[in-house]
């Protein structure tokens, strides 16, 4: 089993030099003139405004929510898939049955609004 | 002729024939092939992104009555071919601005992860068939491809929190709140795959694809286009960076080679992109006359992969942006209900299928089933649909009525 | 030393140096990122148990949505970071003679064991088995539904907690 | 030549330890769930190195890692819920300052 992954070991090299080859190529061939003026935050041409961080709306944390719920489920739903060829009729619905408990999740957050955009 | 029919998987038995006929053992010389490999594979969606951009450059321009690059001005080869080696002398050459606040090490991490996540895809990519034109047939092919594509999200809100820039980690929370949506509908249009296949090797995926996948299971084939144009941001979802709007997103900071690397990974994302589609659904390396010459089907493979890159194109070019509240309503309120129910009836039928033929159904049978019902879950949507859009347009008429009728009191 | 037991360190020295990094970091964002880059070397470790799956899932949930769903929980409450707190609390010496007395009986513990060499190897279709066994009756098949039901009130709970009213 | 059963579970306690320290000693929220996710994978790892030492040809050592994913998710997401909820209505997320019932 370990041998199917000595190729992906090998690729892992191969991507992460890629991504260092193309970085350090342009640091050895680039200009470096550096001035405050270059390395103001960019807003549009205009000064810096205020922190830089703004507050965010609790929104984006239900959507990943939602997410890392169907995250998890998937985890079980990949095995129940493969072993699907082999399973009686009623294994299949106990899958079924998990597949729509999440969707009736998913309906209980949509009916509460909270899939809305704000 | 016979070295030629099979030629990739020829020419790595011939570099192991010289490294064992120069001393090498057995095993370390398999080692090094694979290494060669190895970079073969890595450097494929380079080589392939390098023509895309000048392909997508003078596409976009032919579909909008423009020229796009070519040899008038200053000369960049027969078609301006040699347009993309231009930019990316420019892109290295480029002074590096480094902003002021940022946080370095994240900063600079986030575009060599963002390279090394799309490389890492394709590891599992059948080129062809056998176990030499695949990087490594893993027990867990396709599962492999959505964790790295998954985890790549991360990335993101490295590179715009890092930044030190409001705009870059406004961009990178919203993309990420975006994509981490549409990988849902993806992950269970893969599902009903698998559920048929019986394996989450991708060989095996495209070895049981007697009839190709987009035929028998055309639901889960749409919704995982959708969900992956989404997933590299193509037009009609490109909210991502915005380019007139988000200032570029998550990489507004990043300049040079750093901005470069990620314009690299989105086309690099595009092509892998495209070819998981023609593994999952188009039957991969398969076609007429694989079975003489292997290398046949790496050419079918790449074919069937321009033509999906080709319908992505397409797609992106003519197409306006939608609005980031349609974005979101579209996966959530119909590509996920819609892939949820696509499963189970995937599920329920084709199971029932096996138990109602005794004698165990044909691959046709099987599959004109599947077809059916596929084909009664679309009718169902677009009623739906259709009923969903005469309901709205009857209370929108009705709220612009009652509207005119109070202006007349008014008045 | 073995081509995997070199491996089993990288992963191990990985994954607990990024720990080091989680529980002693000065910015919570990079906490966050020392805890990401453990999960990869957890991952690791499990390729080399011969769990390729749950490496992936390593990947998937705990990078891909355990992870983004941390980093978004600090960003909401990111105006914390402004204000100078000490990081860890007046009793952080007797969390670590706890956690040090937690580790010398565990580490005791597995030393003395009764521990064999590995029983023979890990059978070609063991997802597919741990599918079968998921759905069985007479396995895991009401701890699966109830992990459903875990799931969706999991999910609805937190969806009421965090809602803006 | 395998790994020695041992050295995974003196790893895996050694990661377990690490997030102990890091759940009791940190004072924000968010980093106390940090650390109890350290101590989740430990207990994966665990449970792991144990189904493939003892009965790899069974499938309840896996069993049981898939449902450790459940609980993870399930406290992370509970959890950050109400660290953000806290942050919202107290202005903190410093949890000793959150002391409702000493008035």
């Amino acid at each position: 089993m370990l041998e199917q992954f000595t190729f992906v070991g090998f690729l892992l090299v191969v991507a992460l030099f890629l991504g260092i080859f193309l970085i350090s190529l342009s640091w050895l061939l680039r200009p470096k003139r550096p001035s405050p003026r270059k390395s103001e935050i960019y807003e549009c041409g205009l000064r810096p405004h205020g922190e830089p961080w703004v507050r965010f709306k609790a929104q984006y944390y239900i959507f990943a929510l939602v997410f890392l719920i169907f995250d998890v489920e998937a985890v079980f739903l990949f095995p129940w898939a493969l072993a699907y060829n082999w399973l009686p009729f009623y294994a299949v619905l106990e899958g079924v049955i998990f597949i729509l408990l999440l969707g009736a999740a998913l309906v209980y957050v949509w009916r509460k609004g909270a899939l809305e955009w704000m | 002729m016979e070295f030629l029919s099979n030629l990739i998987v020829n020419i790595g038995v011939w570099i192991k024939g010289l490294l064992v006929g120069g001393g090498v053992a057995e095993h370390g010389a398999a080692l090094v092939v694979k290494a060669i490999g190895a970079v073969v594979v890595g450097f494929f969606p380079l080589m392939v992104v390098v023509f895309l951009i000048w392909a997508y450059r003078k596409i976009a321009a032919r579909m909008q009555g423009r020229l796009g690059p070519n040899s008038s001005g200053t000369w960049a080869g027969p078609y301006g071919i040699l347009q993309t080696f231009a930019d990316a002398i420019k892109m290295l050459t480029k002074e590096d601005i480094r902003p002021q606040g940022v946080d370095l090490i994240p900063y600079n991490l986030a575009p060599i992860l963002v390279v090394f996540a799309s490389v890492m895809v394709w590891a599992v990519i059948p080129f062809g068939p056998g176990r030499g034109l695949i990087g490594a047939d893993l027990s867990i092919g396709i599962f492999y491809i959505l964790a790295f594509s998954s985890a790549a999200l991360i990335v993101f809100l490295m590179a715009g929190w890092s930044s030190n820039n409001k705009y870059a980690t406004v961009g990178a929370f919203r993309a990420v709140a975006q994509l981490i949506g549409y990988e849902i509908p993806q992950l269970l249009a893969v599902l009903a795959v698998v559920m048929v296949t019986g394996s989450l090797s991708t060989q095996d995926i495209v070895g049981s694809q007697d009839v190709i996948f987009l035929v028998t299971l055309p639901v889960s084939a749409i919704i995982f286009f959708l969900a992956s144009m989404a997933e590299i941001n193509a037009r009609p979802f490109e909210l991502l960076e915005a380019e007139s709007e988000l200032v570029c997103g998550y990489f507004v900071e990043y300049s040079g080679m750093k901005f470069g690397m990620f314009y690299l990974a989105e086309f690099m994302n595009s092509v892998a992109v495209a070819a998981i589609f023609t593994t999952l659904f188009l039957g991969g390396w398969r076609g007429p006359w694989v079975d003489q010459a292997p290398i046949l089907g790496t050419v079918w493979f790449l074919v069937k992969m321009g033509a999906v890159i080709f319908l992505w194109m397409l797609i992106q070019i003519t197409l306006p942006r939608l609005r980031i509240d349609q974005m979101l309503a579209f996966n959530w309120k119909f590509l996920v209900p819609l892939a949820l129910v696509n499963l189970c009836v995937v599920g329920l039928v084709n199971k029932g299928t096996t138990e109602g033929f005794p004698g165990g159904a044909s691959a046709w049978t099987r599959g004109s089933i599947l077809l059916g019902a596929n084909l009664a879950m679309i009718l169902a949507t677009w009623g739906m649909l259709a009923v969903g859009e005469r309901q709205a347009r009857r209370r929108r008429e009705a709220w612009q009525a009652a509207q005119a009728g109070e202006l007349e009191v008014v008045v | 030393m073995t081509l995997q037991q070199i491996l089993f360190f990288i992963f191990g020295a990985i994954s607990l140096g990024a720990g080091v990094g989680v529980v002693t970091a000065r910015k919570l964002f990079h906490a966050a990122l020392w805890l990401l880059l453990a999960f990869f070397g957890v991952a690791g470790l499990y390729v080399l148990l011969e769990a390729p799956f749950f490496a992936a899932a390593q990947l998937f949930v705990y990078m891909g949505a355990i992870g983004i769903l941390i980093i978004f929980a600090i960003m909401l409450t990111r105006g914390m970071m402004r204000q100078r707190h000490p990081r860890a609390n007046r009793q952080w010496w007797l969390a670590g003679i706890l956690a040090a007395l937690f580790l010398a009986t565990f580490v005791r513990l597995a030393w003395q064991g009764p521990w064999t060499a590995p029983a023979g190897p890990v059978p070609e279709n063991s997802l597919g088995l741990l599918g079968l066994t998921l759905v069985d009756p007479g396995g895991f098949a009401l701890p699966f539904e109830v992990a459903s039901v875990l799931l969706v009130v999991a999910l609805i709970g937190a969806v009421t907690i965090v809602r803006e009213r | 030549m395998m790994v020695p059963l041992q050295w995974y579970l003196i790893l895996s306690a050694a990661l377990f330890c690490l997030g102990l320290y890091g759940a009791l000693v940190r004072r924000n929220g968010i980093a106390i769930l940090m650390g109890v996710e350290l101590m989740l994978n430990a207990v994966n790892v665990n449970l792991l190195a144990f189904w493939r030492y003892t009965e790899p040809a069974a499938a309840t050592g896996q069993a049981f890692a898939a449902f450790v994913y459940v609980v993870a998710a399930a406290e992370v997401a509970v959890g950050l819920a109400l660290v953000v909820a806290t942050y919202r209505t107290h202005g903190t997320v410093v949890l000793e300052d959150i002391d409702l019932l000493k008035g």
